[in-house]
């Protein structure tokens, strides 16, 4: 599936890049992270809890950050699997700096497997859609105390 | 858990566990296999059975859940050999084939019957369409729902 | 294809539910989406309340002039009141709409709400309504309109002790015409769209409308630039075309194998067009 | 004693209620997961979620701890069992070893990569959740067109170019024919994937007696014999010590014509625990890991002259074989090049089938099994054709029709037609339909902007498959029939019907020939240990071969009791009727009973008479026979959303003599309900990692009620010569006759936009972008 979309940070250019690539900042924002940890540079393993209404699901996944263009753009790549099937990202993201803030951009590549993707077809559109807003969103908030 | 429900006229007293469906309960428990299982996601309606006087998915229920209830089978619907009218109406119009889906038609086109007496060609098939049937076309099937109607008002 | 283990509590009354909730079991109502995602192992809640034992939820009463279905209640039931019938008739209309016979004589209101399926039958109705929610916790209860109770795709405003008691729509007389316009999914009998429309003429024009949406987008809503380009206009066809068009322009709709986007909101802004007609000719 | 004739009406022709059907109309018939046994187990399989990759390690230690469980076995377990059997063989065919349950690799999601055994179903499904497999993922291919191409990731490591088999047929001279061709048009056709969705899953209950080395299996299956000899020779047992029952089976469709790897798994388990064990098939494993139908792209090209005569024919078939080869999997595209020419007289073709494997579960035979897709293409390329010459459809068809002179036709690819009259069913069908007033009406429908579309579709198919060289396992049918000492009569069918109603149809065949109630006769069929070696119920077959192997059966034993009635009568010229032997010469008579009585009594016989009167035959026909008809379908489209509404079907077949049209029709509407489906709806679709998308009935849309039209049914009656029952066969005619009808219609409607075709499923987003312009 592809994904791809936008979202406006109230935050100049460099300080929205170190905020993407801050662990703890991304922990907090990751929609159901329960834990996250460092196993090696730019990679780490996270636990993640995903809750829609009644289906709840635990995924075991490792999140990785390459191609560091700072502060302009990187990739993340994510791989996750649990009991309700497993799913692999691959996204670029793209920083560019607006009037007051910073527009970041992705595009990038999910493959769901499993129960989700057999029964959940007309539902991964938009739930991976609301994910991503509501990591953003988080971000956003994060971002907002941060400077505040 | 114990759960107690009158099933075709007879109470029946179980411990079941809390995830046991009702449709395993009646088909292992009660070892009444003529509701059968077709999915998972409650959409082929073979598993139709009355409970308290509605059609219901037996498949997306627990047996919990039925506690107290007054249920009916398929195997419940003749009574001192006499088939129910429905059964009679989808024997004699070839409603059915392979015969896997035809004891939750039967349970759903009798619902059908019992809110409308007179149903037109297309009430019949929209309250069907929480059944599949992948033999009949549905068409002798629809005939029987109107030959059942007709014969009710006789 | 089997659930994992659960407790589950009959609750005695609606407070003993919601302690039994805020002490951190799942609600289940009629079970028509949980527990098909219970046996495909996508839910496993470790202890569910039945809420449809709750017999002092499952009502359907006129007070003033409001309606108020308590949330046990069926979708059979909503269909066949008579009540509604006569004075909310385009909730038994998207009633029947749901599903199939055999799960609109399990499936309720409140726990159709509160799943808040993207693809629901009930929010489009219920959005048009302007329906009010009754939410209760052991410690208090809140109202909160249709319009801020759907909040996202499964996400709604309830808080997780939080259950919907009832549900409170209008009464209304013939002079109110609605009609509900649905694409349903040849598969799983949701909406694809979902458009439910309210109207009242006044002197001949349009004096009210509302348009609410399901299966577009993540959340149901009311189509306000719609509705705004209808008030006040007579209800010719181009009329109505023109303000069907702005249904869905510039929401993020979803997407799956049956329809793009793109053909979802076209479908939106066809099926919006038919809608507003029937409603329209439905006005006494 | 002399009686009196009573004049007993024939059953042959009537609309008889059936006989199954008091079992099943009140919920106690029996199906294999009915069935219980006493220390039963059950069985839950793992199975990949991955399309490709390598199983670095299974763990199974927290499986084998879970509560209730017995046993848990992974592919190194099973590496001993014989692989899953193809029985199609081509020339240069490349068959993978298709073990039960994977060993080292995986190559497509839901490919069983182990077994948990529980005392209950489920601790067997929790259990199931505790095996941890670690995959090393790999890329897969699921498009056959994209597995050919260049770099593509090899299904199979060892056939990097993912190619099962070429194959290749010319007849008559097509070079020719494409050069002194006025006209030729092209189209590239596809006949979608599907998943034949049969109510009852598939499921398996094996019972091991080991004292006496019998293995019991009871599966859904429509060929219960070939089960037991492929299950045998998989497990190395003796074939004698196998017994597979079939009790009532759930619909099949082609998708239980197989063997599968959980018919030998289950013997294995049951071998190992040494206890019954049962497995039922979910219906998320049944989209999964039961075998899909059709996969074709299909590249045609047609020669004609400016007359609209169809001088030859070319296609290109790339099959999507999927990962492995089932029981027939690639020799499915086969029939569909015999059946390329359609009904029309064209003597030249040339066939192409490149076989693709991909990521996918094997397709299969799917009800019509390669003849939808032939019949698809052809009828697809002569509205082509007619759009190109600007002729009427109708027309052409009757233009290019095998005349009814030239019966027996040798067509181009091979086949004996034995009987037919083509345009008896199109003009009955033209007649029914109004077809003069449809069209006048299209036009001034056209002129209001509304979209009105007429589609016809001529079908000729290949049925009572089939002669035992045309076939992989035998193409003949058994059938027993005795009398019983009581008088009552016992058949022993071959054949194996799940829902066709030869309880009925073959008691209607006996009650005809022995003279005795309907009442008195019962047929038995699907076990192996009761009922002679069979081939089974597919091809619509069942009638057409198993009702004449008990035809034939049926004359021996009345030869025979003619024999005992010239002992107890006057004379071997008897007629049968009322339940009594009537001697023609005397009109004494005496009563069936009476004379089985005697003949198992024996006290009278003269020496050298065998007593007991029961006749076995085993038929092999001489050819298959050929059912013809043409469908017409009028649809509305809706000019805004793409909807397509069918305002009318009318179907006219010819299946030859009709034994009971009730039954008959039922599978006419069967038929044509699962034509509908593949018009319309229904698509499994595999994402590009190979993720079935449609993976529930969720999303993978049968036809309901209530989107089922009414459909108009009659029918011509051209008798078969190649059994004395002039059947023909009847069970895959709709689905064959359906689908081109609903897309000849719907591109008919929008011919006015220059639209020549619409791939299947016409969904509304796909219509509603061709009117735009677009291609989907």
């Amino acid at each position: 599936m592809r994904i791809s979309g936008s979202y406006s940070l109230p935050l100049p250019q460099e300080r929205a890049y170190q905020l993407l690539q801050d662990p703890e900042v991304l922990a907090k924002a990751m929609p159901g992270c329960e834990r996250l940890e460092k196993i090696a540079e730019n990679e780490y393993r996270m636990k993640m809890k995903i809750v829609l209404a009644s289906l709840a699901g635990n995924f075991d996944s490792k999140v990785k950050i390459a191609d560091q263009t700072p502060p302009s753009s990187f990739r993340l790549l994510v791989e996750g699997s649990g009991r309700p099937g497993f799913l692999r990202g691959d996204g670029l993201l793209k920083l560019t700096p607006t009037g007051n803030g910073t527009e970041v951009s992705y595009e990038g590549d999910v493959q769901v497997g499993g129960t989700i993707a057999a029964v959940g077809q007309r539902l991964l559109d938009g739930t991976a859609k609301m994910l991503i807003r509501k990591f953003f969103e988080s971000l956003s908030q994060t971002a907002t105390a941060a400077s505040a | 858990m114990n759960v107690r429900m009158t099933v075709n006229g007879k109470d029946y007293s179980h411990e079941v566990e809390p995830r046991l469906l009702l449709i395993h309960y009646l088909r292992e428990q009660l070892a009444l296999t003529g509701p059968h299982v077709g999915c998972e996601t409650s959409l082929c309606g073979a598993c139709t059975i009355e409970l308290n006087g509605r059609a219901v998915k037996s498949c997306a229920m627990f047996a919990v859940q039925a506690d107290g209830a007054k249920i009916t089978t398929i195997e419940g619907l003749a009574s001192d050999g006499q088939l129910h009218g429905m059964q009679e109406a989808f024997w004699n119009e070839h409603a059915l084939q392979c015969g896997f889906c035809t004891p939750g038609m039967i349970m759903t086109s009798k619902q059908i019957l019992e809110r409308n007496p007179h149903p037109t060609e297309e009430e019949i098939r929209e309250g069907l369409s929480g059944n599949i049937c992948r033999c009949t076309g549905y068409q002798h099937i629809v005939n029987a729902v109107k030959a059942a109607a007709v014969a009710a008002g006789k | 294809m089997i659930p994992q283990k659960f407790d589950y509590a009959v609750p005695k009354n609606l407070d003993d539910a919601l302690q039994l909730l805020a002490s951190g079991a799942k609600p289940l109502a009629g079970g028509m989406s949980l527990i098909p995602m219970m046996k495909l192992r996508l839910a496993a809640p470790e202890r569910l309340v039945d809420l449809a034992r709750l017999k002092e939820l499952n009502y359907i009463r006129e007070s003033g002039n409001e309606l108020h279905i308590g949330a046990t209640t069926t979708h059979y039931d909503v269909e066949s009141s008579a009540l509604l019938l006569r004075k909310c008739p385009l909730l038994p209309e998207t009633a029947a709409a749901i599903g199939d016979l055999q799960v609109r004589n399990m499936g309720t209101i409140g726990g159709s709400v509160a799943h808040a399926d993207p693809a629901a039958d009930y929010p489009a109705a219920l959005q048009a309504l302007e329906a009010k929610f009754v939410l209760k916790s052991g410690k208090a209860e809140r109202t909160v309109a249709a319009r801020d109770f759907f909040v996202d795709a499964f996400t709604t405003a309830l808080g997780p002790d939080e259950i919907v008691r009832e549900v409170v729509v209008p009464a209304e007389d013939a002079a109110t015409g609605a009609f509900y316009a649905k694409v349903e999914h040849p598969a799983s009998g949701f909406a694809v769209v979902g458009i439910a429309v309210r109207a009242r003429r006044n002197a001949g024009r349009i004096g009210f409308v509302r348009i609410g949406v399901t299966g577009v987008a993540n959340c149901s809503y009311l189509a306000a630039a719609a509705e705004a380009a209808l008030e006040g206009k007579l209800g010719s066809d181009a009329d109505i075309e023109a303000a069907a068009a702005l249904v869905a322009g510039g929401v993020d709709a979803n997407s799956d194998l049956y329809a793009s986007a793109d053909y979802r909101r076209h479908l939106a802004a066809v099926y919006a067009a038919r809608a507003i007609a029937g409603a329209l000719s439905r006005c006494a | 004693m002399a009686t009196t004739i009573t004049k007993v009406e024939t059953l042959v022709g009537k609309r008889i209620r059936r006989r199954e059907d008091p079992r099943l109309i009140t919920g106690t018939a029996t199906y294999v997961e009915d069935i219980q046994m006493p220390g039963m187990h059950y069985a839950a399989v793992v199975r990949s979620p991955h399309a490709a990759a390598k199983i670095r390690s299974i763990n199974t230690q927290a499986a084998s701890e879970a509560p209730g469980v017995v046993a848990v076995f992974t592919g190194k377990d099973t590496e001993k069992v014989g692989p899953v059997p193809c029985g199609a063989s081509l020339p240069g065919l490349r068959v993978p070893h298709h073990h039960i349950l994977a060993t080292q690799r995986v190559y497509f999601v839901g490919h069983p990569v182990a077994v948990v055994v529980a005392r209950d179903r489920y601790l067997a499904q929790d259990a199931a959740d505790l095996v941890e497999v670690d995959y090393d993922i790999l890329p897969a291919v699921t498009e056959p067109e994209r597995a050919l191409a260049q770099g593509a990731p090899a299904v199979h490591p060892e056939w990097p170019d993912n190619t099962a088999f070429n194959y290749h047929q010319d007849g008559g001279d097509v070079d020719k024919a494409f050069a002194e061709a006025e006209v030729v048009v092209k189209q590239r056709i596809i006949s979608q994937r599907l998943i034949p969705t049969a109510m009852e899953t598939r499921g398996v209950v094996a019972e091991w007696r080991a004292a006496d080395r019998q293995l019991n299996i009871y599966t859904s299956t429509q060929i219960p014999h070939l089960v037991r000899t492929l299950v045998a020779g998989m497990l190395a047992l003796e074939e004698n010590r196998v017994r597979v029952i079939t009790p009532e089976v759930g619909g099949g469709f082609g998708s239980k014509l197989n063997v599968y790897a959980e018919e030998a798994l289950m013997g294995f388990v049951a071998q190992q625990i040494n206890k019954p064990v049962k497995w039922i098939e979910s219906r998320r494993e049944n989209f999964l890991c039961t075998i899909h139908g059709r996969g074709h792209v299909d590249y045609y090209e047609l020669a004609a002259k400016r007359d609209g005569a169809i001088l030859g024919i070319k296609l290109k078939i790339i099959q999507d074989l999927g990962a492995y080869h089932q029981l027939l999997t690639p020799a499915i595209p086969t029939l569909s090049v015999l059946m390329m020419p359609g009904i029309y007289n064209t003597p030249n073709v040339r066939a192409d089938i490149v076989g693709v494997f991909t990521n996918c579960v094997p397709t299969d035979a799917y009800r019509g099994a390669g003849r939808p897709e032939a019949t698809h293409g052809i009828e697809r390329m002569v509205d082509i054709l007619a759009d190109e010459l600007n002729l009427d459809p109708a027309e052409i068809r009757l233009k290019n029709f095998v005349p009814q002179e030239k019966f027996p036709y040798q067509t181009a690819t091979g086949l004996t037609y034995d009987s037919g009259d083509y345009a008896a069913p199109l003009k009955k069908a033209l007649d029914i339909v109004g077809y003069h007033k449809l069209r006048q009406e299209q036009a001034d429908l056209r002129k209001q902007g509304k979209w009105l579309g007429v589609g016809i579709s001529t079908y000729g198919e290949i049925c009572a498959i089939g002669p035992s060289p045309a076939t992989p396992a035998g193409g003949w049918e058994s059938a027993t029939v005795k009398i019983e000492p009581s008088g009552k009569v016992t058949v022993m069918t071959g054949a194996c019907p799940h829902g066709q109603g030869e309880e009925t149809t073959f008691a209607q065949i006996v009650a005809d020939e022995l003279g005795v109630s309907i009442d008195d006769v019962l047929v038995i069929r699907g076990d192996t240990a009761i009922v002679q070696y069979g081939i089974g119920t597919f091809g619509s077959r069942g009638t057409a071969i198993g009702g004449t192997a008990l035809y034939f059966a049926l004359q021996d034993l009345k030869a025979k009791i003619r024999k005992f009635a010239a002992l107890f009568l006057d004379s071997e010229d008897v007629t049968f009727s009322g339940g009594e032997v009537i001697s023609n010469a005397s009109g004494k008579s005496k009563s069936l009973r009476e004379l089985a009585a005697a003949s198992y009594r024996a006290m009278k016989l003269p020496p050298n008479t065998e007593p007991g009167l029961v006749a076995t035959r085993f038929w092999e026909p001489p050819n298959f026979t050929f059912p013809f008809g043409a469908h017409i379908v009028v649809t509305e489209i809706d000019g805004q959303t793409g909807e397509v509404k069918i305002r009318r079907y009318v179907a006219v077949d010819d299946c030859g003599n009709i034994i009971n049209p009730l039954i008959v029709d039922g599978q006419v509407h069967g038929g044509i309900a699962q034509g509908l489906g593949q018009a319309l709806w229904e698509q499994a679709v595999y994402d590009e990692n190979g993720q079935l998308l449609t993976g529930e009935l969720m999303d993978y849309a049968v036809p309901k009620a209530h989107r089922m039209p009414w459909i108009e049914s009659d029918h011509t009656t051209t008798p078969s010569p190649v059994n004395p029952l002039g059947v023909k066969g009847v069970g895959e005619a709709g689905t064959i006759g359906c689908s081109p009808a609903v897309v000849n219609s719907v591109v008919d409607a929008l011919s006015p936009l220059g639209v020549r075709h619409i791939d299947m499923p016409l969904t509304p987003e796909k219509v509603w972008n061709v009117m735009a312009g677009r291609r989907s």
